[in-house]
């Protein structure tokens, strides 16, 4: 095996110091390598996938030491699929954001990329960890670059949710480890694997104070509510390059930190309702705050969060096919806001305000931007024939499934919701009346390729998901399956 | 390649295609539609018999494509409107930008109606059900260019209450009766009322919307006379059919699979819903004073009738409502191309503005005369047919008695708005500003002669459209449908010979119409609109004799209490008080970043303390 | 052959005798009037004079093509309805096409005349003549409901749609409908009042007020042509009541000619009767106005109507 | 050496309680801050009090009496049962540079809040709301 997955992390690690040696020689080296860096991720990601497909699991233990005491690093189906994901996502915001930033002075540009580069290897690395305290570094080196890229435009906005962000992050961190506390007491490991094994014997009230320690903590970073008051500040006020890596990497990132110390450390009854409910409360209170949103972005913002409730309400379902619709949601949701927040940049930049109504027949202007915020609307609503549809079909028939009626209704009165706001905007793209000239700025043809391969996967997958599909199915699988998780990692000896 | 898919894909990609034309030549893409179109029913009615089938797998799902006489019949609708409207549109739509849009989006509506009624699994039916509603919706936005907020969003929201009402139902029919096929669906017994009641209900709920039954039909107004008028056509005469397509489906099969008393109080209500429907489209179609507006109020009422007609579940009512969908998308189709050719021509629909049109377009006008007396339900012209089928029918068939004359109420006010758009357009003093219109353009005239023709021959001989009819009964589950070719029967056998009145009529017609031109033929002098009695004297240039405002006031006084139901204010309070309930909720987000910290500890506080209630 | 012959000749006898009693009712009506108001009154054969002189005009006047056609829808829908009503009961000359068409078919067929003659008095340009017709037509909807209402009821109650049919049923039971059902002859009669357009439903031609209404523009050859055709309309009317209410006319043992004058005589006197309701109640009413008029056919005429739709199902049994 | 052993001996129970006592005392007075104190610096100071409550806690808990420091040296092979758990000594470390490098964050952001809104109160910063 000549790639492992430590690669992962080496190489972002290895370019974030190189980087400010490397500028010195070739100025535009700040913004080139992290594109190789990210672009080796994905074919990390996939020659692991490939190697796994033939050979299962790999764990790989760093600087020696054995799985359960050793940091390991994991990739199944289920977490090669999310690090295949974001790995590629990341690479593809890349190139959008490539000369994105060129107004910006060099040395500012070397700051953005190398917090970006972090962001995305960190979140990769709270994918592939199997070792609890592992991703909590993971999760701060996300969570320190997330602040700091939050607040890179240094006007007064970008402080403000930058602040906010930084101390709910304080938070989440704090409690982190208070749940690591108590794990570590009862169990005397922070190996997953092993946490899981040995969960079993814990005392109930342990079990539960921690959980709800981990539940809140994680919560946090899944922007579920109550505890996702940062998210519309920091995805509004973050550059939208970072906006968009938010929704389709950082937040997939905290989502994956949730479901793996819920499905597979803690077996404890009624967090699966817990999900659902906290799940549609934040799908609900997300898009009811997104309807009246006056500036893009925060709508946008608002939307990521009510979609990624939807994904909480996939998994607290909890059976094969809705954690099946659950990743393929988180895919999408990727995708698709990863679109929207390219294409609602570019709108930004030409009209100079981020307000929804300077949007007005900006369609004009900016005809192939605006087709795509439009596919990308479609398809977030999950109209078909877009990829947004399955998964929302999916998440619906496994509810159907459980007989939970008033959740599917609610689910689709609170799709309704979404759709009004939605196609509001479209709506003002296309056909309000233009007031006053904006500024022309044609989208660069980087941004141009990596908005046409995001929407081109958006509709190839809508006509034809069975592309994809076997992927999705075996990391549910994979996910699903506990015991194999824990016996596959205690027993490799590499 | 299955042929099915090569329609599909003809359309595709002449969406695509006229899509990109538009930026090399704006003139072209009208034909290029119009093209594609006609490849694809010329396609469709030599390569595709009725009692095709395709299966394939998609998403693990097993889909299957194919035609029954039932999806045949709207087939024929869908395809007949489509091409005529394309044709029509071509000259209508000289001039306007977005040509490219507007037609791609049109194709792309074409194929989502067609994949509608090719559909016979749940799945493609929701999916193309969908490509069928935003694509229309990008044509009913394609005119407002102040109301989308309003306007377009609104038909959007009401298509997608149903459209999910039916994704709700399909995902329910898949769990409980494992299957996604339409025909497994209805033999297992999925509509019936013993069961699971909220399948049939949903799925009925989610078809009427479409169908803009009360009181989900405040949409359907707006969304019909905002649209360019060659979009309407098909929009009314067309896309609301595939409301009808699933009602008569899904309760078909109820009727026929359910123990009639538990079926009668949904029979009950969805006839009065259509009753309402009716009666509500008709009264506020006649005080109206665009014509746009007018037909499209028009519409919902017309559409309340044939859902009248289905509720009745009897072989005389769904054959009523069947033909009323053919005749409906004729006449209603000629007259909002009318619409269109006078907004075309003239430059605006509204009937305060322009009168007096007879002499400039006298083609136009015979087709509206036309069209107008189908639409008011008079022989000898095919509309007469679908009214005397529905009142035999729910007379003779049906209990609902009092519903009889709500109808009768509803078709017999139809006569004042049927009145107020051939006086408003084409009647009435003819005015300066209106002297130099012209007539339509003859690619606009062939359509709107064409839908013309069929009014007057079905009515003449509706067994031209009974045979097709009665197939597509036998298709859903009615054994035994009779039919002659030119006279009506009704359950008690009293019939009405309309080949023999069409033939009277004539007769009389030519020899009065004979008469009365060679009596005094040199003496008879044809003068204009001034030159009239008011009291003797010669009216002056400047003296107003237009007569369009307040047109039925007295009727309208008469009717005060039914006009104060409103049903568009009683959705639009719901909706601003829903969002400003929202907006309470939304400062639960107070941006202060203490506040949110607060959060984290409270949530974390009332988890620890609840911990027992929530994790047992 | 000799048969379609045989009919068209029994359609002229029709037509004929339609015309001249409506001609000779619409007399008959302005002589009683006057005399009830204490008026010597225009002789009886008045209303063929006034024709005679319209028609004999030389110059007529047209305002476009639909006040051509006005005049021959009129006709045409008089025609028709005519060829479809059975004036006498089994009488070979006034069959006609008795059995072709039923109630439902008359009811809009009776309707058609009127839209003809409101798009020729909307082409006219005349702003009182669309003015009647917005009354006229608003009116409609007051009296249709009641007359609607009446119909169903007897549709239900003897479950058939045809015209003869319900004459064979009065012969047969030797019971006027009238006394079967006794409210929906109520309800005809009170709708029958706003359909005939006298006072006081008289609005819509409102000699003084609108000049005329939607015949202000008429004259000549075309007001005669309408004028035949509102005879023919009258006697429509009353035959129709005749044969739905008062067991028609013509069911008499007698052969041949014979027969049938006494037919006819039984029809003009039942006719003359019902027409006296009408005329009588215009002698003594004043003017409703439009809305008034359809608020009063919405009340207790449309209470009648569904009272007999009840009393019918009661008759039938579907209370049972 | 044995003589402070000794004394500590006496008073283990005092000084666990009171190492406990301090960490969740410091982890209240960090709440106490963030939640109550509007002045940016102070939040920030919160931040790090919890944080090193945390951290106090986390080394409490790995601490054995009497343990020796878990080094494996040459002639001690057999130390390991005696030792004191170094796992939670290494997490505390990575946490103590991580939470160096949050504060540090913080205090920069507070900075540039304060040049922009010139006031360090945290209820005036909320033009980002709804």
């Amino acid at each position: 095996m000549v790639i492992t997955p430590v690669h992962y992390i080496v190489a972002p690690l290895i370019a974030a110091f190189a980087i400010p040696l490397l500028i010195k020689i070739h100025k535009d080296a700040a913004r080139i390598v992290p594109g190789i860096v990210l672009f080796y991720n994905v074919i990390v990601s996939l020659f692991l996938m490939n190697h796994i497909a033939e050979h299962g699991m790999i764990s790989e233990t760093l600087a020696g030491w054995q799985a359960p005491w050793g940091i390991n690093l994991v990739v199944t189906p289920f977490t090669g699929f999310l690090a295949t994901m974001v790995s590629i996502l990341g690479f593809i915001i890349w190139l959008y954001g490539y000369r994105f930033k060129r107004t910006l002075k060099g040395g500012e540009v070397k700051y953005y990329e190398i917090l970006q580069m972090m962001m995305i290897a960190g979140s990769i690395g709270i994918i592939i960890t199997g070792d609890i305290f592992n991703m909590f570094v993971f999760i701060e080196i996300v969570g320190i670059s997330a602040f700091s890229l939050t607040a890179f435009y240094r006007s007064r906005d970008g402080a403000e949710a930058g602040f906010k962000y930084l101390l709910i992050g304080g938070f989440a961190s704090a409690f982190l480890l208070l749940g690591i506390l108590i794990i570590y007491t009862q169990t005397g490991t922070l190996n997953m694997a092993q946490i899981a094994e040995r969960m079993p014997d814990v005392p109930q009230q342990m079990k539960i104070v921690a959980l709800i320690f981990f539940l809140v903590a994680l919560g946090i970073e899944a922007e579920m509510f109550p505890l996702n008051g940062w998210a519309p500040d920091a995805y509004s006020q973050a550059p939208s390059p970072t906006s968009a890596t938010f929704a389709a990497v950082v937040s997939v990132a905290g989502v994956y930190a949730l479901i793996r110390v819920v499905f597979t450390m803690f077996d404890v009854e009624g967090v699966n309702n817990y999900l659902m409910v906290m799940g549609f409360v934040t799908m609900l209170i997300a898009e009811i705050a997104a309807i009246s949103q006056k500036d893009l972005k925060r709508m946008l913002a608002y939307s990521s969060v009510g979609q990624v409730g939807l994904v909480l309400i996939a998994f607290g379902i909890g059976s094969n096919l809705a954690v099946f619709g659950a990743l393929f949601l988180m895919l999408n949701h990727g995708v698709i806001k990863s679109l929207l927040f390219m294409a609602g940049s570019y709108f930004i930049y030409n009209t100079d305000d981020k307000k929804i109504k300077s949007l007005n027949g900006i369609y004009k202007k900016l005809p192939i931007v605006s087709f795509f915020f439009a596919l990308g609307a479609l398809a977030i609503i999950g109209f078909p024939p877009f990829s947004g549809f399955w998964s929302k079909f999916y998440i619906l028939i496994s509810a159907a499934d459980e007989k939970y009626v008033f959740l599917i209704i609610g689910i689709l009165l609170v799709t309704i919701i979404e759709l009004t706001y939605y196609l509001r905007v479209v709506g003002r793209i296309y056909f309000a009346k233009q007031e006053g000239e904006p500024a022309s700025h044609k989208p660069s043809i980087n941004a141009l390729v990596a908005m046409s391969s995001l929407a081109l996967f958006i509709i190839v997958i809508g006509v034809y998901p069975d592309l994809i599909m076997p992927h999705i199915q075996s990391a549910a699988d994979a996910l699903l399956d506990k015991s194999n998780y824990i016996q596959q990692i205690l027993s490799i000896k590499n | 390649m299955e042929i099915i898919a090569i329609i599909l894909l003809i359309l595709l990609v002449g969406s695509m295609l006229t899509f990109l034309i538009d930026s090399f030549s704006s003139k072209l893409t009208g034909i290029t539609a119009f093209l594609f179109s006609l490849a694809a029913s010329v396609v469709f009615f030599t390569q595709i018999p009725s009692g095709y089938q395709f299966k394939f797998q998609l998403a693990g799902l097993d889909l299957q494509w194919g035609l029954t006489d039932y999806s045949y019949y709207f087939a024929y609708i869908i395809f007949g409107m489509s091409v005529l409207a394309l044709l029509y549109s071509i000259k209508y739509m000289e001039g306007k930008g977005r040509l490219g849009y507007f037609y791609g989006s049109f194709l792309l509506t074409i194929l989502g109606m067609f994949g509608v009624v090719i559909s016979q699994d749940f799945v493609s039916l929701f999916i193309f059900w969908e490509i069928m509603t935003w694509a229309s919706f990008l044509l009913v936005i394609y005119n407002a260019y102040y109301k989308v907020k309003t306007k377009g969003v609104k038909y959007m929201i009401f298509s997608a209450i149903g459209a999910y009402a039916m994704l709700t139902a399909i995902v329910f029919i898949r769990v409980h009766y494992d299957t996604l096929l339409i025909s497994e669906a209805i033999a297992k017994g999925a509509f019936n009322f013993e069961q699971y009641i909220y399948i049939p209900i949903f799925l009925l709920l989610g078809f009427s919307i479409k169908a803009a039954v009360m009181p989900f039909h405040v949409w359907a107004p707006s969304a019909y006379s905002k649209s360019p008028m060659s979009f309407t056509t098909i929009f009314s005469g067309a896309m609301s059919k595939m409301g009808v397509f699933g009602i008569g489906l899904v309760f078909t099969s109820i009727y026929l699979g359910t123990n009639p008393e538990n079926f009668y109080w949904v029979r009950t209500i969805l006839g009065w819903l259509g009753g309402i429907t009716a009666v509500m489209g008709t009264i506020y179609a006649l005080i109206q004073t665009d014509a746009k507006k007018l037909l499209a109020y028009s519409s919902v009422a017309q559409l309340g009738y044939i859902v009248v007609g289905l509720s009745t579940g009897t072989k005389l009512g769904i054959m009523a409502a069947l033909y009323l969908t053919v005749i409906h998308a004729v006449f209603k189709g000629a007259l909002f191309m009318v619409a269109g050719a006078v907004e075309k021509q003239a430059g605006t629909t509204d009937m305060t503005k322009i009168s007096g049109l007879i002499r400039r377009m006298p083609w136009t006008f015979l087709v509206a005369l036309v069209s107008i007396i189908a639409l008011a339900g008079m022989p000898p012209v095919g509309g007469f047919v679908g009214k005397w089928l529905l009142y035999e029918a729910l007379i003779t068939e049906s209990n609902n008695y009092i519903l009889v004359v709500v109808v009768f109420f509803s078709s017999t006010a139809a006569f004042l708005y049927s009145y107020r758009f051939l006086y408003g357009l084409f009647l009435g003093q003819e005015e300066k500003d209106t002297k130099d219109v012209k007539e339509a353009p003859i690619t606009m005239l062939i359509p709107m002669l064409i839908l013309m023709i069929i009014a007057i021959v079905s009515g003449a001989v509706p067994g031209l459209i009974f045979e097709p009819a009665a197939k597509a009964m036998e298709a859903i589950g009615f054994q035994d449908v009779t039919w002659q070719m030119s006279s009506l029967t009704n359950l008690w056998g009293d019939t009405t010979n309309l080949g023999l009145i069409s033939m009277l009529i004539g007769a009389v017609f030519v020899i009065v119409f004979v008469f009365i031109t060679l009596k005094g033929y040199k003496n008879t002098k044809d003068v204009g609109t001034k030159d009239i009695s008011t009291s003797g004297e010669i009216p002056k240039e400047w003296e107003n004799l237009s007569f369009q405002q307040d047109f039925f006031q007295p009727f309208q006084r008469a009717a005060a209490p039914l006009y104060s139901m409103n049903m568009n204010k009683i959705w639009k309070n719901l909706g601003e008080n829903l969002e400003a309930f929202f907006g309470f909720f939304r400062k639960l987000y107070t941006g202060n970043g203490q506040t949110y910290a607060l959060y984290v500890v409270i949530f974390l506080v009332v988890l620890l303390l609840f911990k027992d209630v929530i994790f047992s | 052959m000799e048969g379609i012959l045989f009919k068209i000749f029994g359609a002229f006898i029709t037509a004929l005798l339609a015309f001249t009693v409506g001609m000779l009712f619409g007399g008959l009506r302005r002589k009683v009037i006057a005399r009830a108001q204490n008026r010597v009154g225009p002789p009886v054969y008045q209303n063929f004079l006034d024709l005679l002189k319209l028609q004999s005009k030389t110059t007529n006047i047209a305002h476009g093509f639909m006040g051509h056609m006005a005049p021959v829808w009129i006709i045409i829908a008089a025609m028709t309805t005519l060829m479809f009503i059975p004036v006498l009961q089994g009488d070979l000359w006034f069959e006609n096409l008795t059995m072709k068409g039923d109630l439902i078919f008359l009811l809009y067929m009776m309707v058609f005349g009127n839209l003809g003659m409101a798009l020729g008095a909307g082409q006219s340009g005349n702003p009182n003549s669309v003015l009647g017709v917005s009354r006229g037509l608003s009116q409609l909807v007051g009296f249709e409901i009641p007359y609607f209402l009446a119909i169903t009821a007897l549709m239900l109650q003897f479950q058939t749609t045809t015209i003869a049919e319900f004459l064979n049923i009065q012969a047969e039971t030797g019971v006027w409908i009238v006394l079967q059902n006794p409210f929906a002859f109520i309800a005809a009669v009170l709708a029958s009042l706003g359909m005939f357009m006298y006072a006081p439903f008289n609005i819509v031609g409102a000699p003084a007020e609108l000049a005329s209404g939607p015949r202000a523009e008429f004259g000549g050859k075309y007001l005669g042509t309408m004028m035949t055709g509102g005879a023919v309309f009258a006697f429509i009317k009353l035959v129709l009541m005749v044969d739905l209410f008062l067991g028609g006319a013509g069911n008499n043992n007698l052969e041949g000619i014979a027969g049938t004058a006494v037919g006819l005589l039984e029809l003009l006197l039942k006719t003359f009767l019902f027409y006296m309701i009408p005329v009588f109640v215009a002698i003594v009413s004043p003017r409703y106005r439009t809305e008034q008029a359809i608020r009063f056919f919405w009340k207790w005429p449309t209470f009648f109507g569904i009272l007999a739709i009840v009393w019918a199902l009661y008759k039938n049994g579907t209370f049972n | 050496m044995m003589e402070f052993q000794a004394l500590f001996e006496q008073y283990r129970d005092l000084i666990t309680i009171a190492v406990y006592g301090t960490a969740i005392a410091l982890i209240v007075i960090g709440l106490y801050a963030v939640l109550m104190k509007k002045h940016l610096v102070k939040i920030v100071i919160g931040l790090s009090i919890m944080d090193a409550g945390i951290h106090l806690l986390f080394v409490a808990i790995g601490y054995i009496s009497g343990g020796t420091a878990p080094i494996f040296s040459p002639g001690n092979e057999n130390a390991g049962a005696r030792m004191v758990d170094p796992v939670p000594q290494a997490l505390v470390l990575t946490a103590i540079v991580i939470g160096f490098a949050v504060t540090a964050l913080a205090l920069s952001l507070v900075i540039r809040l304060y040049k922009h809104h010139h006031t360090a109160n945290i209820d005036q910063l909320n033009s980002l709301k709804w």
